[in-house]
This record gives C-alpha cells, structure tokens and sequence, in this order.
C-alpha cells in the first residue's frame, strides 16, 4: 500500500455506506435491536442483584444484653467493628411496648412493667453486607456484657443460598446472552457481506491485496456496529431513566431503589459501545475472508 | 513472455478436459488471436494466464517464473501488471464508470491527481466520455464491455488478456477497438485476445491460435479459417 | 396456476433450501438464538412470578381470640371462608414460649405461665392468594369472638405494590423483547434474500405469477423458522430442565420452587414455535415483495 | 401484431432520451432485424416490447391493446407468449441447464411428461444436450447464451425478442442458431432480433430496422448496411 490507499480506502467505506445505505440502516437497526435485549437484560441483572442486596442487608442482629451493664459501652465497641452500618437501643420498657403493641394491644401487658419487666436490654445491629451477618454476630456474642444474640440464621443462609444461585443463574444467563447477541451481530454482518461478494471478487482481480480490500469493509462494519450502538445505548438509557424515576418517586417502595449510581451503569453502558462497535468491525473482516480466496 | 507447457485443464465434476496438453510460446510485444468455437476452451487459456485458474496439469511461466508457484502478493503483482477485459465484464455494480476506471489505478497507488487525467482519457478512446457518471444498471451492453476495455487499457499494462472484448458491439466500433488494441501492441504491449470476430482476425493478420474441444488445432499468422 | 404448480413449487423449495444450504443453516440459527432470548426471558417471566407470589402467600393473618371462646368453632368458620388455605392453632402457653424463644431464653417469661399469661389465644390464618389477606381479616375482624386481628398491613400493600411494578415491568420487557425478537427474525429472513433478488426478476420475467414465486420463498421461510425454532425449543427445553430439577433437588430453597406445571410452560414452548415459524414464512413472504414489481 | 407509435423512452436522471419518436408496424409472422451501433437504443426497444419498460411517450399496441394499460395478469400472460433472450442471459445461477430451460415451462403450467420431452429436444437444438446437469457457473460465455435461446424457444412463444443472442457465438454456431430463428419463424413465431452481426443480417436479407442515437434511421428489406 501507498500514501493514498488510506484516502482511497475511506473514501470508498463512505460511498459504499451511502450507496449501500438501506441494507446499513437495516444492519444498524439489527445491532441495536441486539445490544437492546443484552443491555436491558444486563441492566435487569443489575437491579435483581441490588434488590437482593437490600432484602439481605435488612437482616438485623438482635443483640440482648445483660442485666444492668453500661449499654454506651457495649455501643462504642459496637460502633468500631467492621460492617456495622447502624444500631438502635431498644430498652426493656419499649421492648415490652413493642410486643404489647405486636399482640394488638398496647395495655395487655401493663402488670410487667418497672420492676416486674421480664425482658433485657436490646441493641439492634443493622450490618453492611450480609455477609456480615454471622460475623458480627459472633464478635458481639463473645462480649460479657451480652447476654445473648440472635439473628435468624436460618433465613440468612437460605437468603444466601438463593442469591448466591440467583447470582450464578444471571450470570450464566448473560454470558449466554452476549454470546448470542456476538453471533448475530457477526453473522447480520456476514448475511450484509453475503450481497456484496462480486464486488470483492472483482477487486482482488484487479490485484488489490486482501488488507487493501478489507479495510473500507472494516470501517464500514466499525460505522455500522456504532451507529447500532449509539441508538441501542440511547434507547436503554432514555428508557431506563424513566423507569427508575417512575420506581423512585414512589417512596412507599423502599426495598426496591433501581440502581443508578454512574460508577455501575457506566461499565454496561460503555461495554456495550465497545462491544457492538468491535464485533460489526470483526464481523465484516472475518466475513470476506472466503470470498478473498481468488 | 509466456510459456504454456503441455498444459491441461479438467474442471472438477465434468467429464473432459475443457484443455488438454496445449503448448505454445508468447514472446513480449506478440498479438495474439484464441479462436475456436464455443467451449473450445478460450477463457480456459485466458483464466489460466491470469491465474484465476490453476492448471491440473502442466506449467505456465511468465517471465520464466512458474505461475502455479506464486506467492501472494506475486499474484497481486501479475495481476496489477495485466490488462484484462472479461467475457462477463466484471465491473462493479456499486461504482460508476469513472469509479471502476479509476478503481484499477487506485490499486495500483497512482495519485488522485494522475487518476483525474489518465480516467477521462481511457473512457474518451473507447469513446464513452459522455457515460462517466453512469452506474453499470444505466448502460447499453455495448457501453459496459467498453467500460471493460477502458478499465484494462488505462494502466498501459504490459499484458491486455482480453476475452471476447467486442461480442456486443456493433462492426464499427469493434474495428475502432481493435485498432485501439493494434495500437497498444505496437507501442509495446503484449495483447491477447480470445474472439469470435472472424471479420476483424481476418483484417488484422496476426498470429492465430485455432483451440477445438480442449485441443490446439492451428498456430499461425494469418486469418480466422484455415486456407 | 394449475394442478402442477403445487409440485413444482414443492420441488423448488427444497431444492433452494439445499443448494443455498449454508444460507439457510445460518439463517435458522439465528432465529435460534432470537428465539431462545424470548424464550429464556419468558421462562425467567414466570419464574420470578411464582417467586413473589410464594413470597406474598407467606404473609399470614393473625387473629387474637377473646379469653375463653369456643376455639373449635372460630376455626370451623375461617375453615370455610374463601380463600383460606390453612389455620395454625397457637395457644396463649404456646405462645409465652414462642415469645420467650426468641427473647433467647425459654425460660425468660417463667413467671407469668399459667394464670398470670396476659397473652390471648392465637389463630395463625395462611390465605391462598396475596390477594385475600385484608378480605379475610376484615370478616375475621367482625367476628364477635376475635378480639383483634393483625396482619402487617404495610408489608402487604408494599409487597402487592412492588409485584404489580414488576409485572407491569417484565411485560412491557417481554413485548419489547418479542417485538425484537419479530425484527431480528424478519429482516434476517429479508437479508437472506436479498442475496437472491436476481432469481425473483428473473422468475419474473418468465411470467410467473407473484403467487408462484412467493409460495417457495414462504415455504423456505418456514422451514427455516421450524429448524430454527425447534432448535431454540430443544436448547431452552434441556437448558431449563437441568436447571429446576437443579434448584428442586435443593429442599432448603423453599421459597424459590421454579415452574415446571406444563400447564404454563407449554403456551410459552408452544408460543415460540408458531411465533419462530410464522415470522420467518411472514418475513420471506414480505421480503420478496419489492424484488416483485417487475 | 405490434405496432410502436410514436414512443420515445427518456430514462430518469440522463440526458437525452434513448429512443426518440419511434413508430413500426410488425405484422404477425415477420422476421425482424434491430440494427444500429452500441447505445443507440435496440435493447430499449426489445424492454419496451416486453413490457419490461413503459415509454414516456407514444404508445405500443400488441394485438391492438395498449400494452402499458395491461392489467396485473395481462402482463404475465404477454410475457408467458413471449420468448425472450436477454442481452445478459439472465439466467437462475441455483438452477442447472435443465432446470433453467423447464422453468419457462413450469411457469406456463406444462406437465412434467411434456417438460421431460422438450427441454432435451430444446437443448439439443442449441447443441448442449451434454451441459444438462451443468451449473451457470460452469459454463462458456457461447454455452450461457445458448441456453438463453434454448429458454426462448421450448415454450414456442408467438413472438420472439431476442437481444444480441450470437453476441458470444462463432461463426458457425451463430449461423445455425440463425437458422433455427428462420425455422420457428417459418413456422408462424414472429421473430424480432437486435444484433451487430452484420454478416447474418446480410445474408439473410431479411427486413431491417436500423437506430441511430434513438432515432429510426432505415426500415427496409435488406442487408446490414444502406446501400
Ligand atoms: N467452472 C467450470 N466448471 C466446469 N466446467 C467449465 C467451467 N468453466 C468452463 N467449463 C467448461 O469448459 C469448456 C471450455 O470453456 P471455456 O469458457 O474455456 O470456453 P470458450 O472457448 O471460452 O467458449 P465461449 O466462446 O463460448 O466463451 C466448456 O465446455 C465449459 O462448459
Ligand atoms: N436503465 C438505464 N438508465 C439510464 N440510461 C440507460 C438505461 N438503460 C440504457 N440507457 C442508455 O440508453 C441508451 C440506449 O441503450 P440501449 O441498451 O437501448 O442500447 P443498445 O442499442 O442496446 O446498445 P448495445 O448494442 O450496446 O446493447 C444508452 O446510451 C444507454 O446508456
Ligand atoms: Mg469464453
Ligand atoms: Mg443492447
């Protein structure tokens, strides 16, 4: 190649998609439609995770203290372990309110209170990560002044189980995805290509080398792919937003807030850029290789 | 410039060959004419000389070079220095006629500027100056096998293999043409055309090659039937 | 057409489909993969379903008794009302215990076994459908024996609420996903037979009715579709088996128990086959149109 | 059987018109001859006559109906009566020799005893019984056009349009293949032939409608040239 097969070879990616434009559209329009399904489904898998997240991280350990000990004490130590989030005192007065109040009447149990109050001092632990359950569980059981702690084991590991299942279910369900979303993309391309075969033919008989023919159909594949990506990215965004302002504005649902923290939908958002962008290009390249055998 | 030795040529799944043990020499600067009727094996020759085909049996050397041997980019280079005008055109749907002149020249990194002379000047001598703008689909059959011939002729190749390059034009522009080639020829290239044109091969007296059924019938200067 | 124009239409689309195999090997695979992103949306669809709607089901009314009562016959009442898939029978001791388990120590309460329990007696009502909890407690509630009735009427609405969300989300998914799906399957249909419109105006020319040279190209197209769609039913079928019976083996997962009662699975298997099918019979039909107008 | 009247053809987007204020008559029967040097409009002629274009002026009568006025299945049925060979073969590339040539009759609802009987006969009139199983791809450009012809004439059409059918033909297999035209001529099949094979129209003194830049320019029994 020489210093004006680059100006040559953009020229002719320009006019191919200009004189090709309806079968470029059409190819653009199938890549977006692609990357729409992936994103949306990746942007779901998100979401799930998050709700999930949250459902777990309302798991609280009760911790019950014992009789008399200093209770700013017990908070301070509390407060300095790792994947605490919060606590809230419950003394044994508002616990016996709770429990009257939980059995519909607030007065039921007025012969246990002052000195008669059977119930301990409570602290409730509100924890980070689920995972941080058992652990601060542990840690705070081995306090002297706590009497005991309880968190509801059972439906922490079963929650756990579930995500952790959830997780691998999403997660083989997007690779699967992806996957299917890099074939069709290939293969529109490839089916694009299929029409344009001669006109590759025809080139290489005129002695132009393989790189020479293949980089105006590589550029044309990069423009392609996105042009797809910037409508499909588009699309997801506009829409997305919407959702998670309609899901947000209602403050009754608190257990599920849409994720829109930039620092996680910026990855999909641009994954997706890169991704439909990269294989329409490697689509088309690969897509004439049989055709070059001339 | 060209030797085929004892070349034949079987394409898979038929039951002859469509060329069979043919051997003849071409030295720079000849005019030859392929003549033979339909299916006697014409655009076999013209294939295999521009390598579109590769032999079942025998050589072809070009410039004393095994052709069958070629790497790559030898392929590239033999085909950027032939000229060839196909039977079925081969012309690029997508490009007008000025674009698919040009596209030979491009391939070979001549400058826009040289592209913008030497374009117009090719279409002007196959006499299609007023048709630069048109697509393929806008053009008479006539009009595209020019196009063809102006596509082969403008790179002033050192060899024009040109198949059947006047099937679809009228006596007097194919005489132009002719001539056209005649005058290439003499100013050095080596030209080898495969017609039907028994008029013009019995004008022009060159050197003939008769094929029949795969098999070389005749090779001598003179007209299109044996006297 | 006439009484040969069946056959040799027959012939003619069987024979394209063989000598444009790899177009239409291609061309059923990536109605495939369309297919199995619908299919395996869908399938997560009702799954997800089922999931909320255990997870509301678990929601139980409480119903406090008036001291004394003919428990027996409360019971019989609620047995018959409708809606109701179970009872609980928790006595006021039964209930002490309970209490002072999850206080962390059975003993916590001793004092106030016997006559001194200041709890009622308990009848814990599970409904069949999320909907029923507030019917249910509101007739619970105008019995003369019950003294109150709870049933965290918060938790329910909120719950009610994020299900109807979701519903409304993962519809308007599966639509757009299967509108998608209809576009993919469509124009790969129309892209593969672009690289045969030379064929269509040629037929053409010969005279040959719209109708004669349709019928092979639909029927072409429905092969493909059926291919491509039994493929898709086949993967997603195995794929979804292996992953319940995957998630059924599990007893602690209680709460997440997938869909497998044919009775919804089918319509959705169903549903893609015919979709698959007709879309691709529908896109070549539609494909062919314009190469027609000659 | 045909009568041209007044038609001239502009082509969208060009300059002047391919055919200018053209008016012939042909009776049913007549062996027609379009002459004329390469873009001066016989290949618009034959469209026209197949409907495969509509004039921008003057109208074309075929058995004294306005062909551009043909309903939907009236354009099918005036195709069905004619054999056509196109200027570019336009043949099916999926489909064998046989099965190119059986399509015509196919279309026109032939039984496939009758389509057994006459597609070989039709081949062997061109002289490729031996191509039957063959693919376009693997043919000659002289063996391609003969199968064009062999389409034309299997379905005995009341008229033939023939573009330019011994364009890729030598001298020999052109001449038969004239002959074959008189003889289906002869036997009633009206004949119209766009050509440049100036020897044939010579010799066959036939009538002759000669173009120039669009425009009627002779129209008289005769050879290829005014004399
Ligand atoms: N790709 C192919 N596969 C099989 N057979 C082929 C192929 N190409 C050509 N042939 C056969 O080989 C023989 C010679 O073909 P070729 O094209 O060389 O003839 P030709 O002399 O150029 O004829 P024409 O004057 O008709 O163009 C023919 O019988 C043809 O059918
Ligand atoms: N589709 C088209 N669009 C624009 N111009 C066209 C179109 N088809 C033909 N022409 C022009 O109309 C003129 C007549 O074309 P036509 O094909 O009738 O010529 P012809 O007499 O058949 O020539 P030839 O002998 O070369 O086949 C030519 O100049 C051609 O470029
Ligand atoms: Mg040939
Ligand atoms: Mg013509």
């Amino acid at each position: 190649m020489n210093r004006y097969a680059f100006r040559y070879s953009m020229r002719q990616s320009f006019q191919s998609l200009s004189r090709n434009a309806w079968l470029a559209i059409l190819t653009s329009g199938m890549i977006a439609i692609s990357l729409i399904i992936l994103g949306g489904f990746l942007l779901l898998t998100i979401n799930v995770n998050q709700f999930i997240h949250t459902l777990e991280s309302n798991v609280e350990v009760s911790v019950f203290l014992e009789e008399g000990v200093n209770v700013g004490e017990v908070e301070d130590r509390i407060r300095n372990l790792e994947g605490v989030a919060g606590q809230t005192f419950v003394s044994k007065e508002e616990g016996l309110e709770d429990f009257s109040r939980t059995m519909g009447d607030p007065t039921l149990l007025r012969d246990l209170e002052g000195e008669n109050n059977p119930l301990p001092d409570l602290i409730r632990v509100q924890v980070t990560e689920p995972e941080q359950v058992a652990i601060v569980a542990e840690t705070v059981q081995a306090y002297p002044e706590v009497e005991l702690v309880d968190y509801g084991e059972e439906l922490v590991a079963r929650l756990m189980q579930i995500t952790s299942r959830l997780n691998a279910l999403f997660v083989t369900l997007g690779v699967l995805i992806a996957l299917g979303a890099v074939f069709l993309i290939v293969n529109i391309i490839r089916l694009s290509v299929v029409a344009r075969q001669e006109e590759v033919v025809v080139m290489k008989y005129m002695g132009a080398s393989n790189g020479y023919i293949r980089f105006p159909f590589f550029t044309e594949g990069l423009v392609m792919g996105w042009t797809g990506t910037v409508a499909a990215v588009t699309v997801l965004g506009v829409v997305y937003a919407q959702l998670t302002s309609a899901f947000r504005q209602d403050s009754l649902i608190l257990l599920f807030q849409p994720v829109t923290d930039l620092e996680r939908l910026l990855p999909i958002f641009l994954g997706l850029m890169i991704m439909g962008t990269l294989m329409a290009g490697f689509g088309s390249f690969v897509s004439i290789r049989k055709y070059l055998r001339v | 410039m060209i030797k085929i030795n004892n070349v034949s040529m079987h394409y898979p799944g038929t039951g002859e060959p469509a060329l069979e043990e043919m051997s003849i020499e071409l030295n720079p600067g000849e005019f030859l004419f392929l003549v033979g009727p339909s299916g006697a094996g014409k655009s076999t020759v013209i294939k295999l000389l521009f390598r579109e085909l590769l032999p079942t049996k025998g050589q072809i050397y070009f410039e004393d070079k095994d052709i069958a041997a070629y790497k790559k980019d030898e392929i590239l280079q033999h085909r950027r220095r032939i000229g060839m005008v196909f039977q079925d055109y081969k012309l690029i749907k997508q490009k007008t006629v000025f674009e698919n002149v040009a596209f030979a020249l491009e391939v070979l990194g001549h400058s826009p500027k040289e592209i913008q002379k030497k374009v117009p000047e090719a279409l002007q001598k196959v006499g299609l100056s007023h048709k630069e703008k048109a697509f393929p689909r806008e053009l008479s059959g006539g009009e595209l096998q020019r196009v063809g011939i102006a596509r082969a002729i403008v790179k002033n190749p050192d060899l024009i293999l040109a198949d059947e390059p006047t099937g679809n034009l009228d006596r007097d522009n194919a005489l132009q043409l002719m001539e056209l080639f005649e005058k290439i020829n003499r100013e050095g290239t080596t030209v080898v055309i495969a017609t039907h044109a028994w008029d013009l091969v019995d004008r022009m007296q060159k050197r003939v090659v008769a094929l029949a059924g795969g098999k070389l019938e005749r090779d001598e200067k003179g007209g299109y039937d044996h006297e």
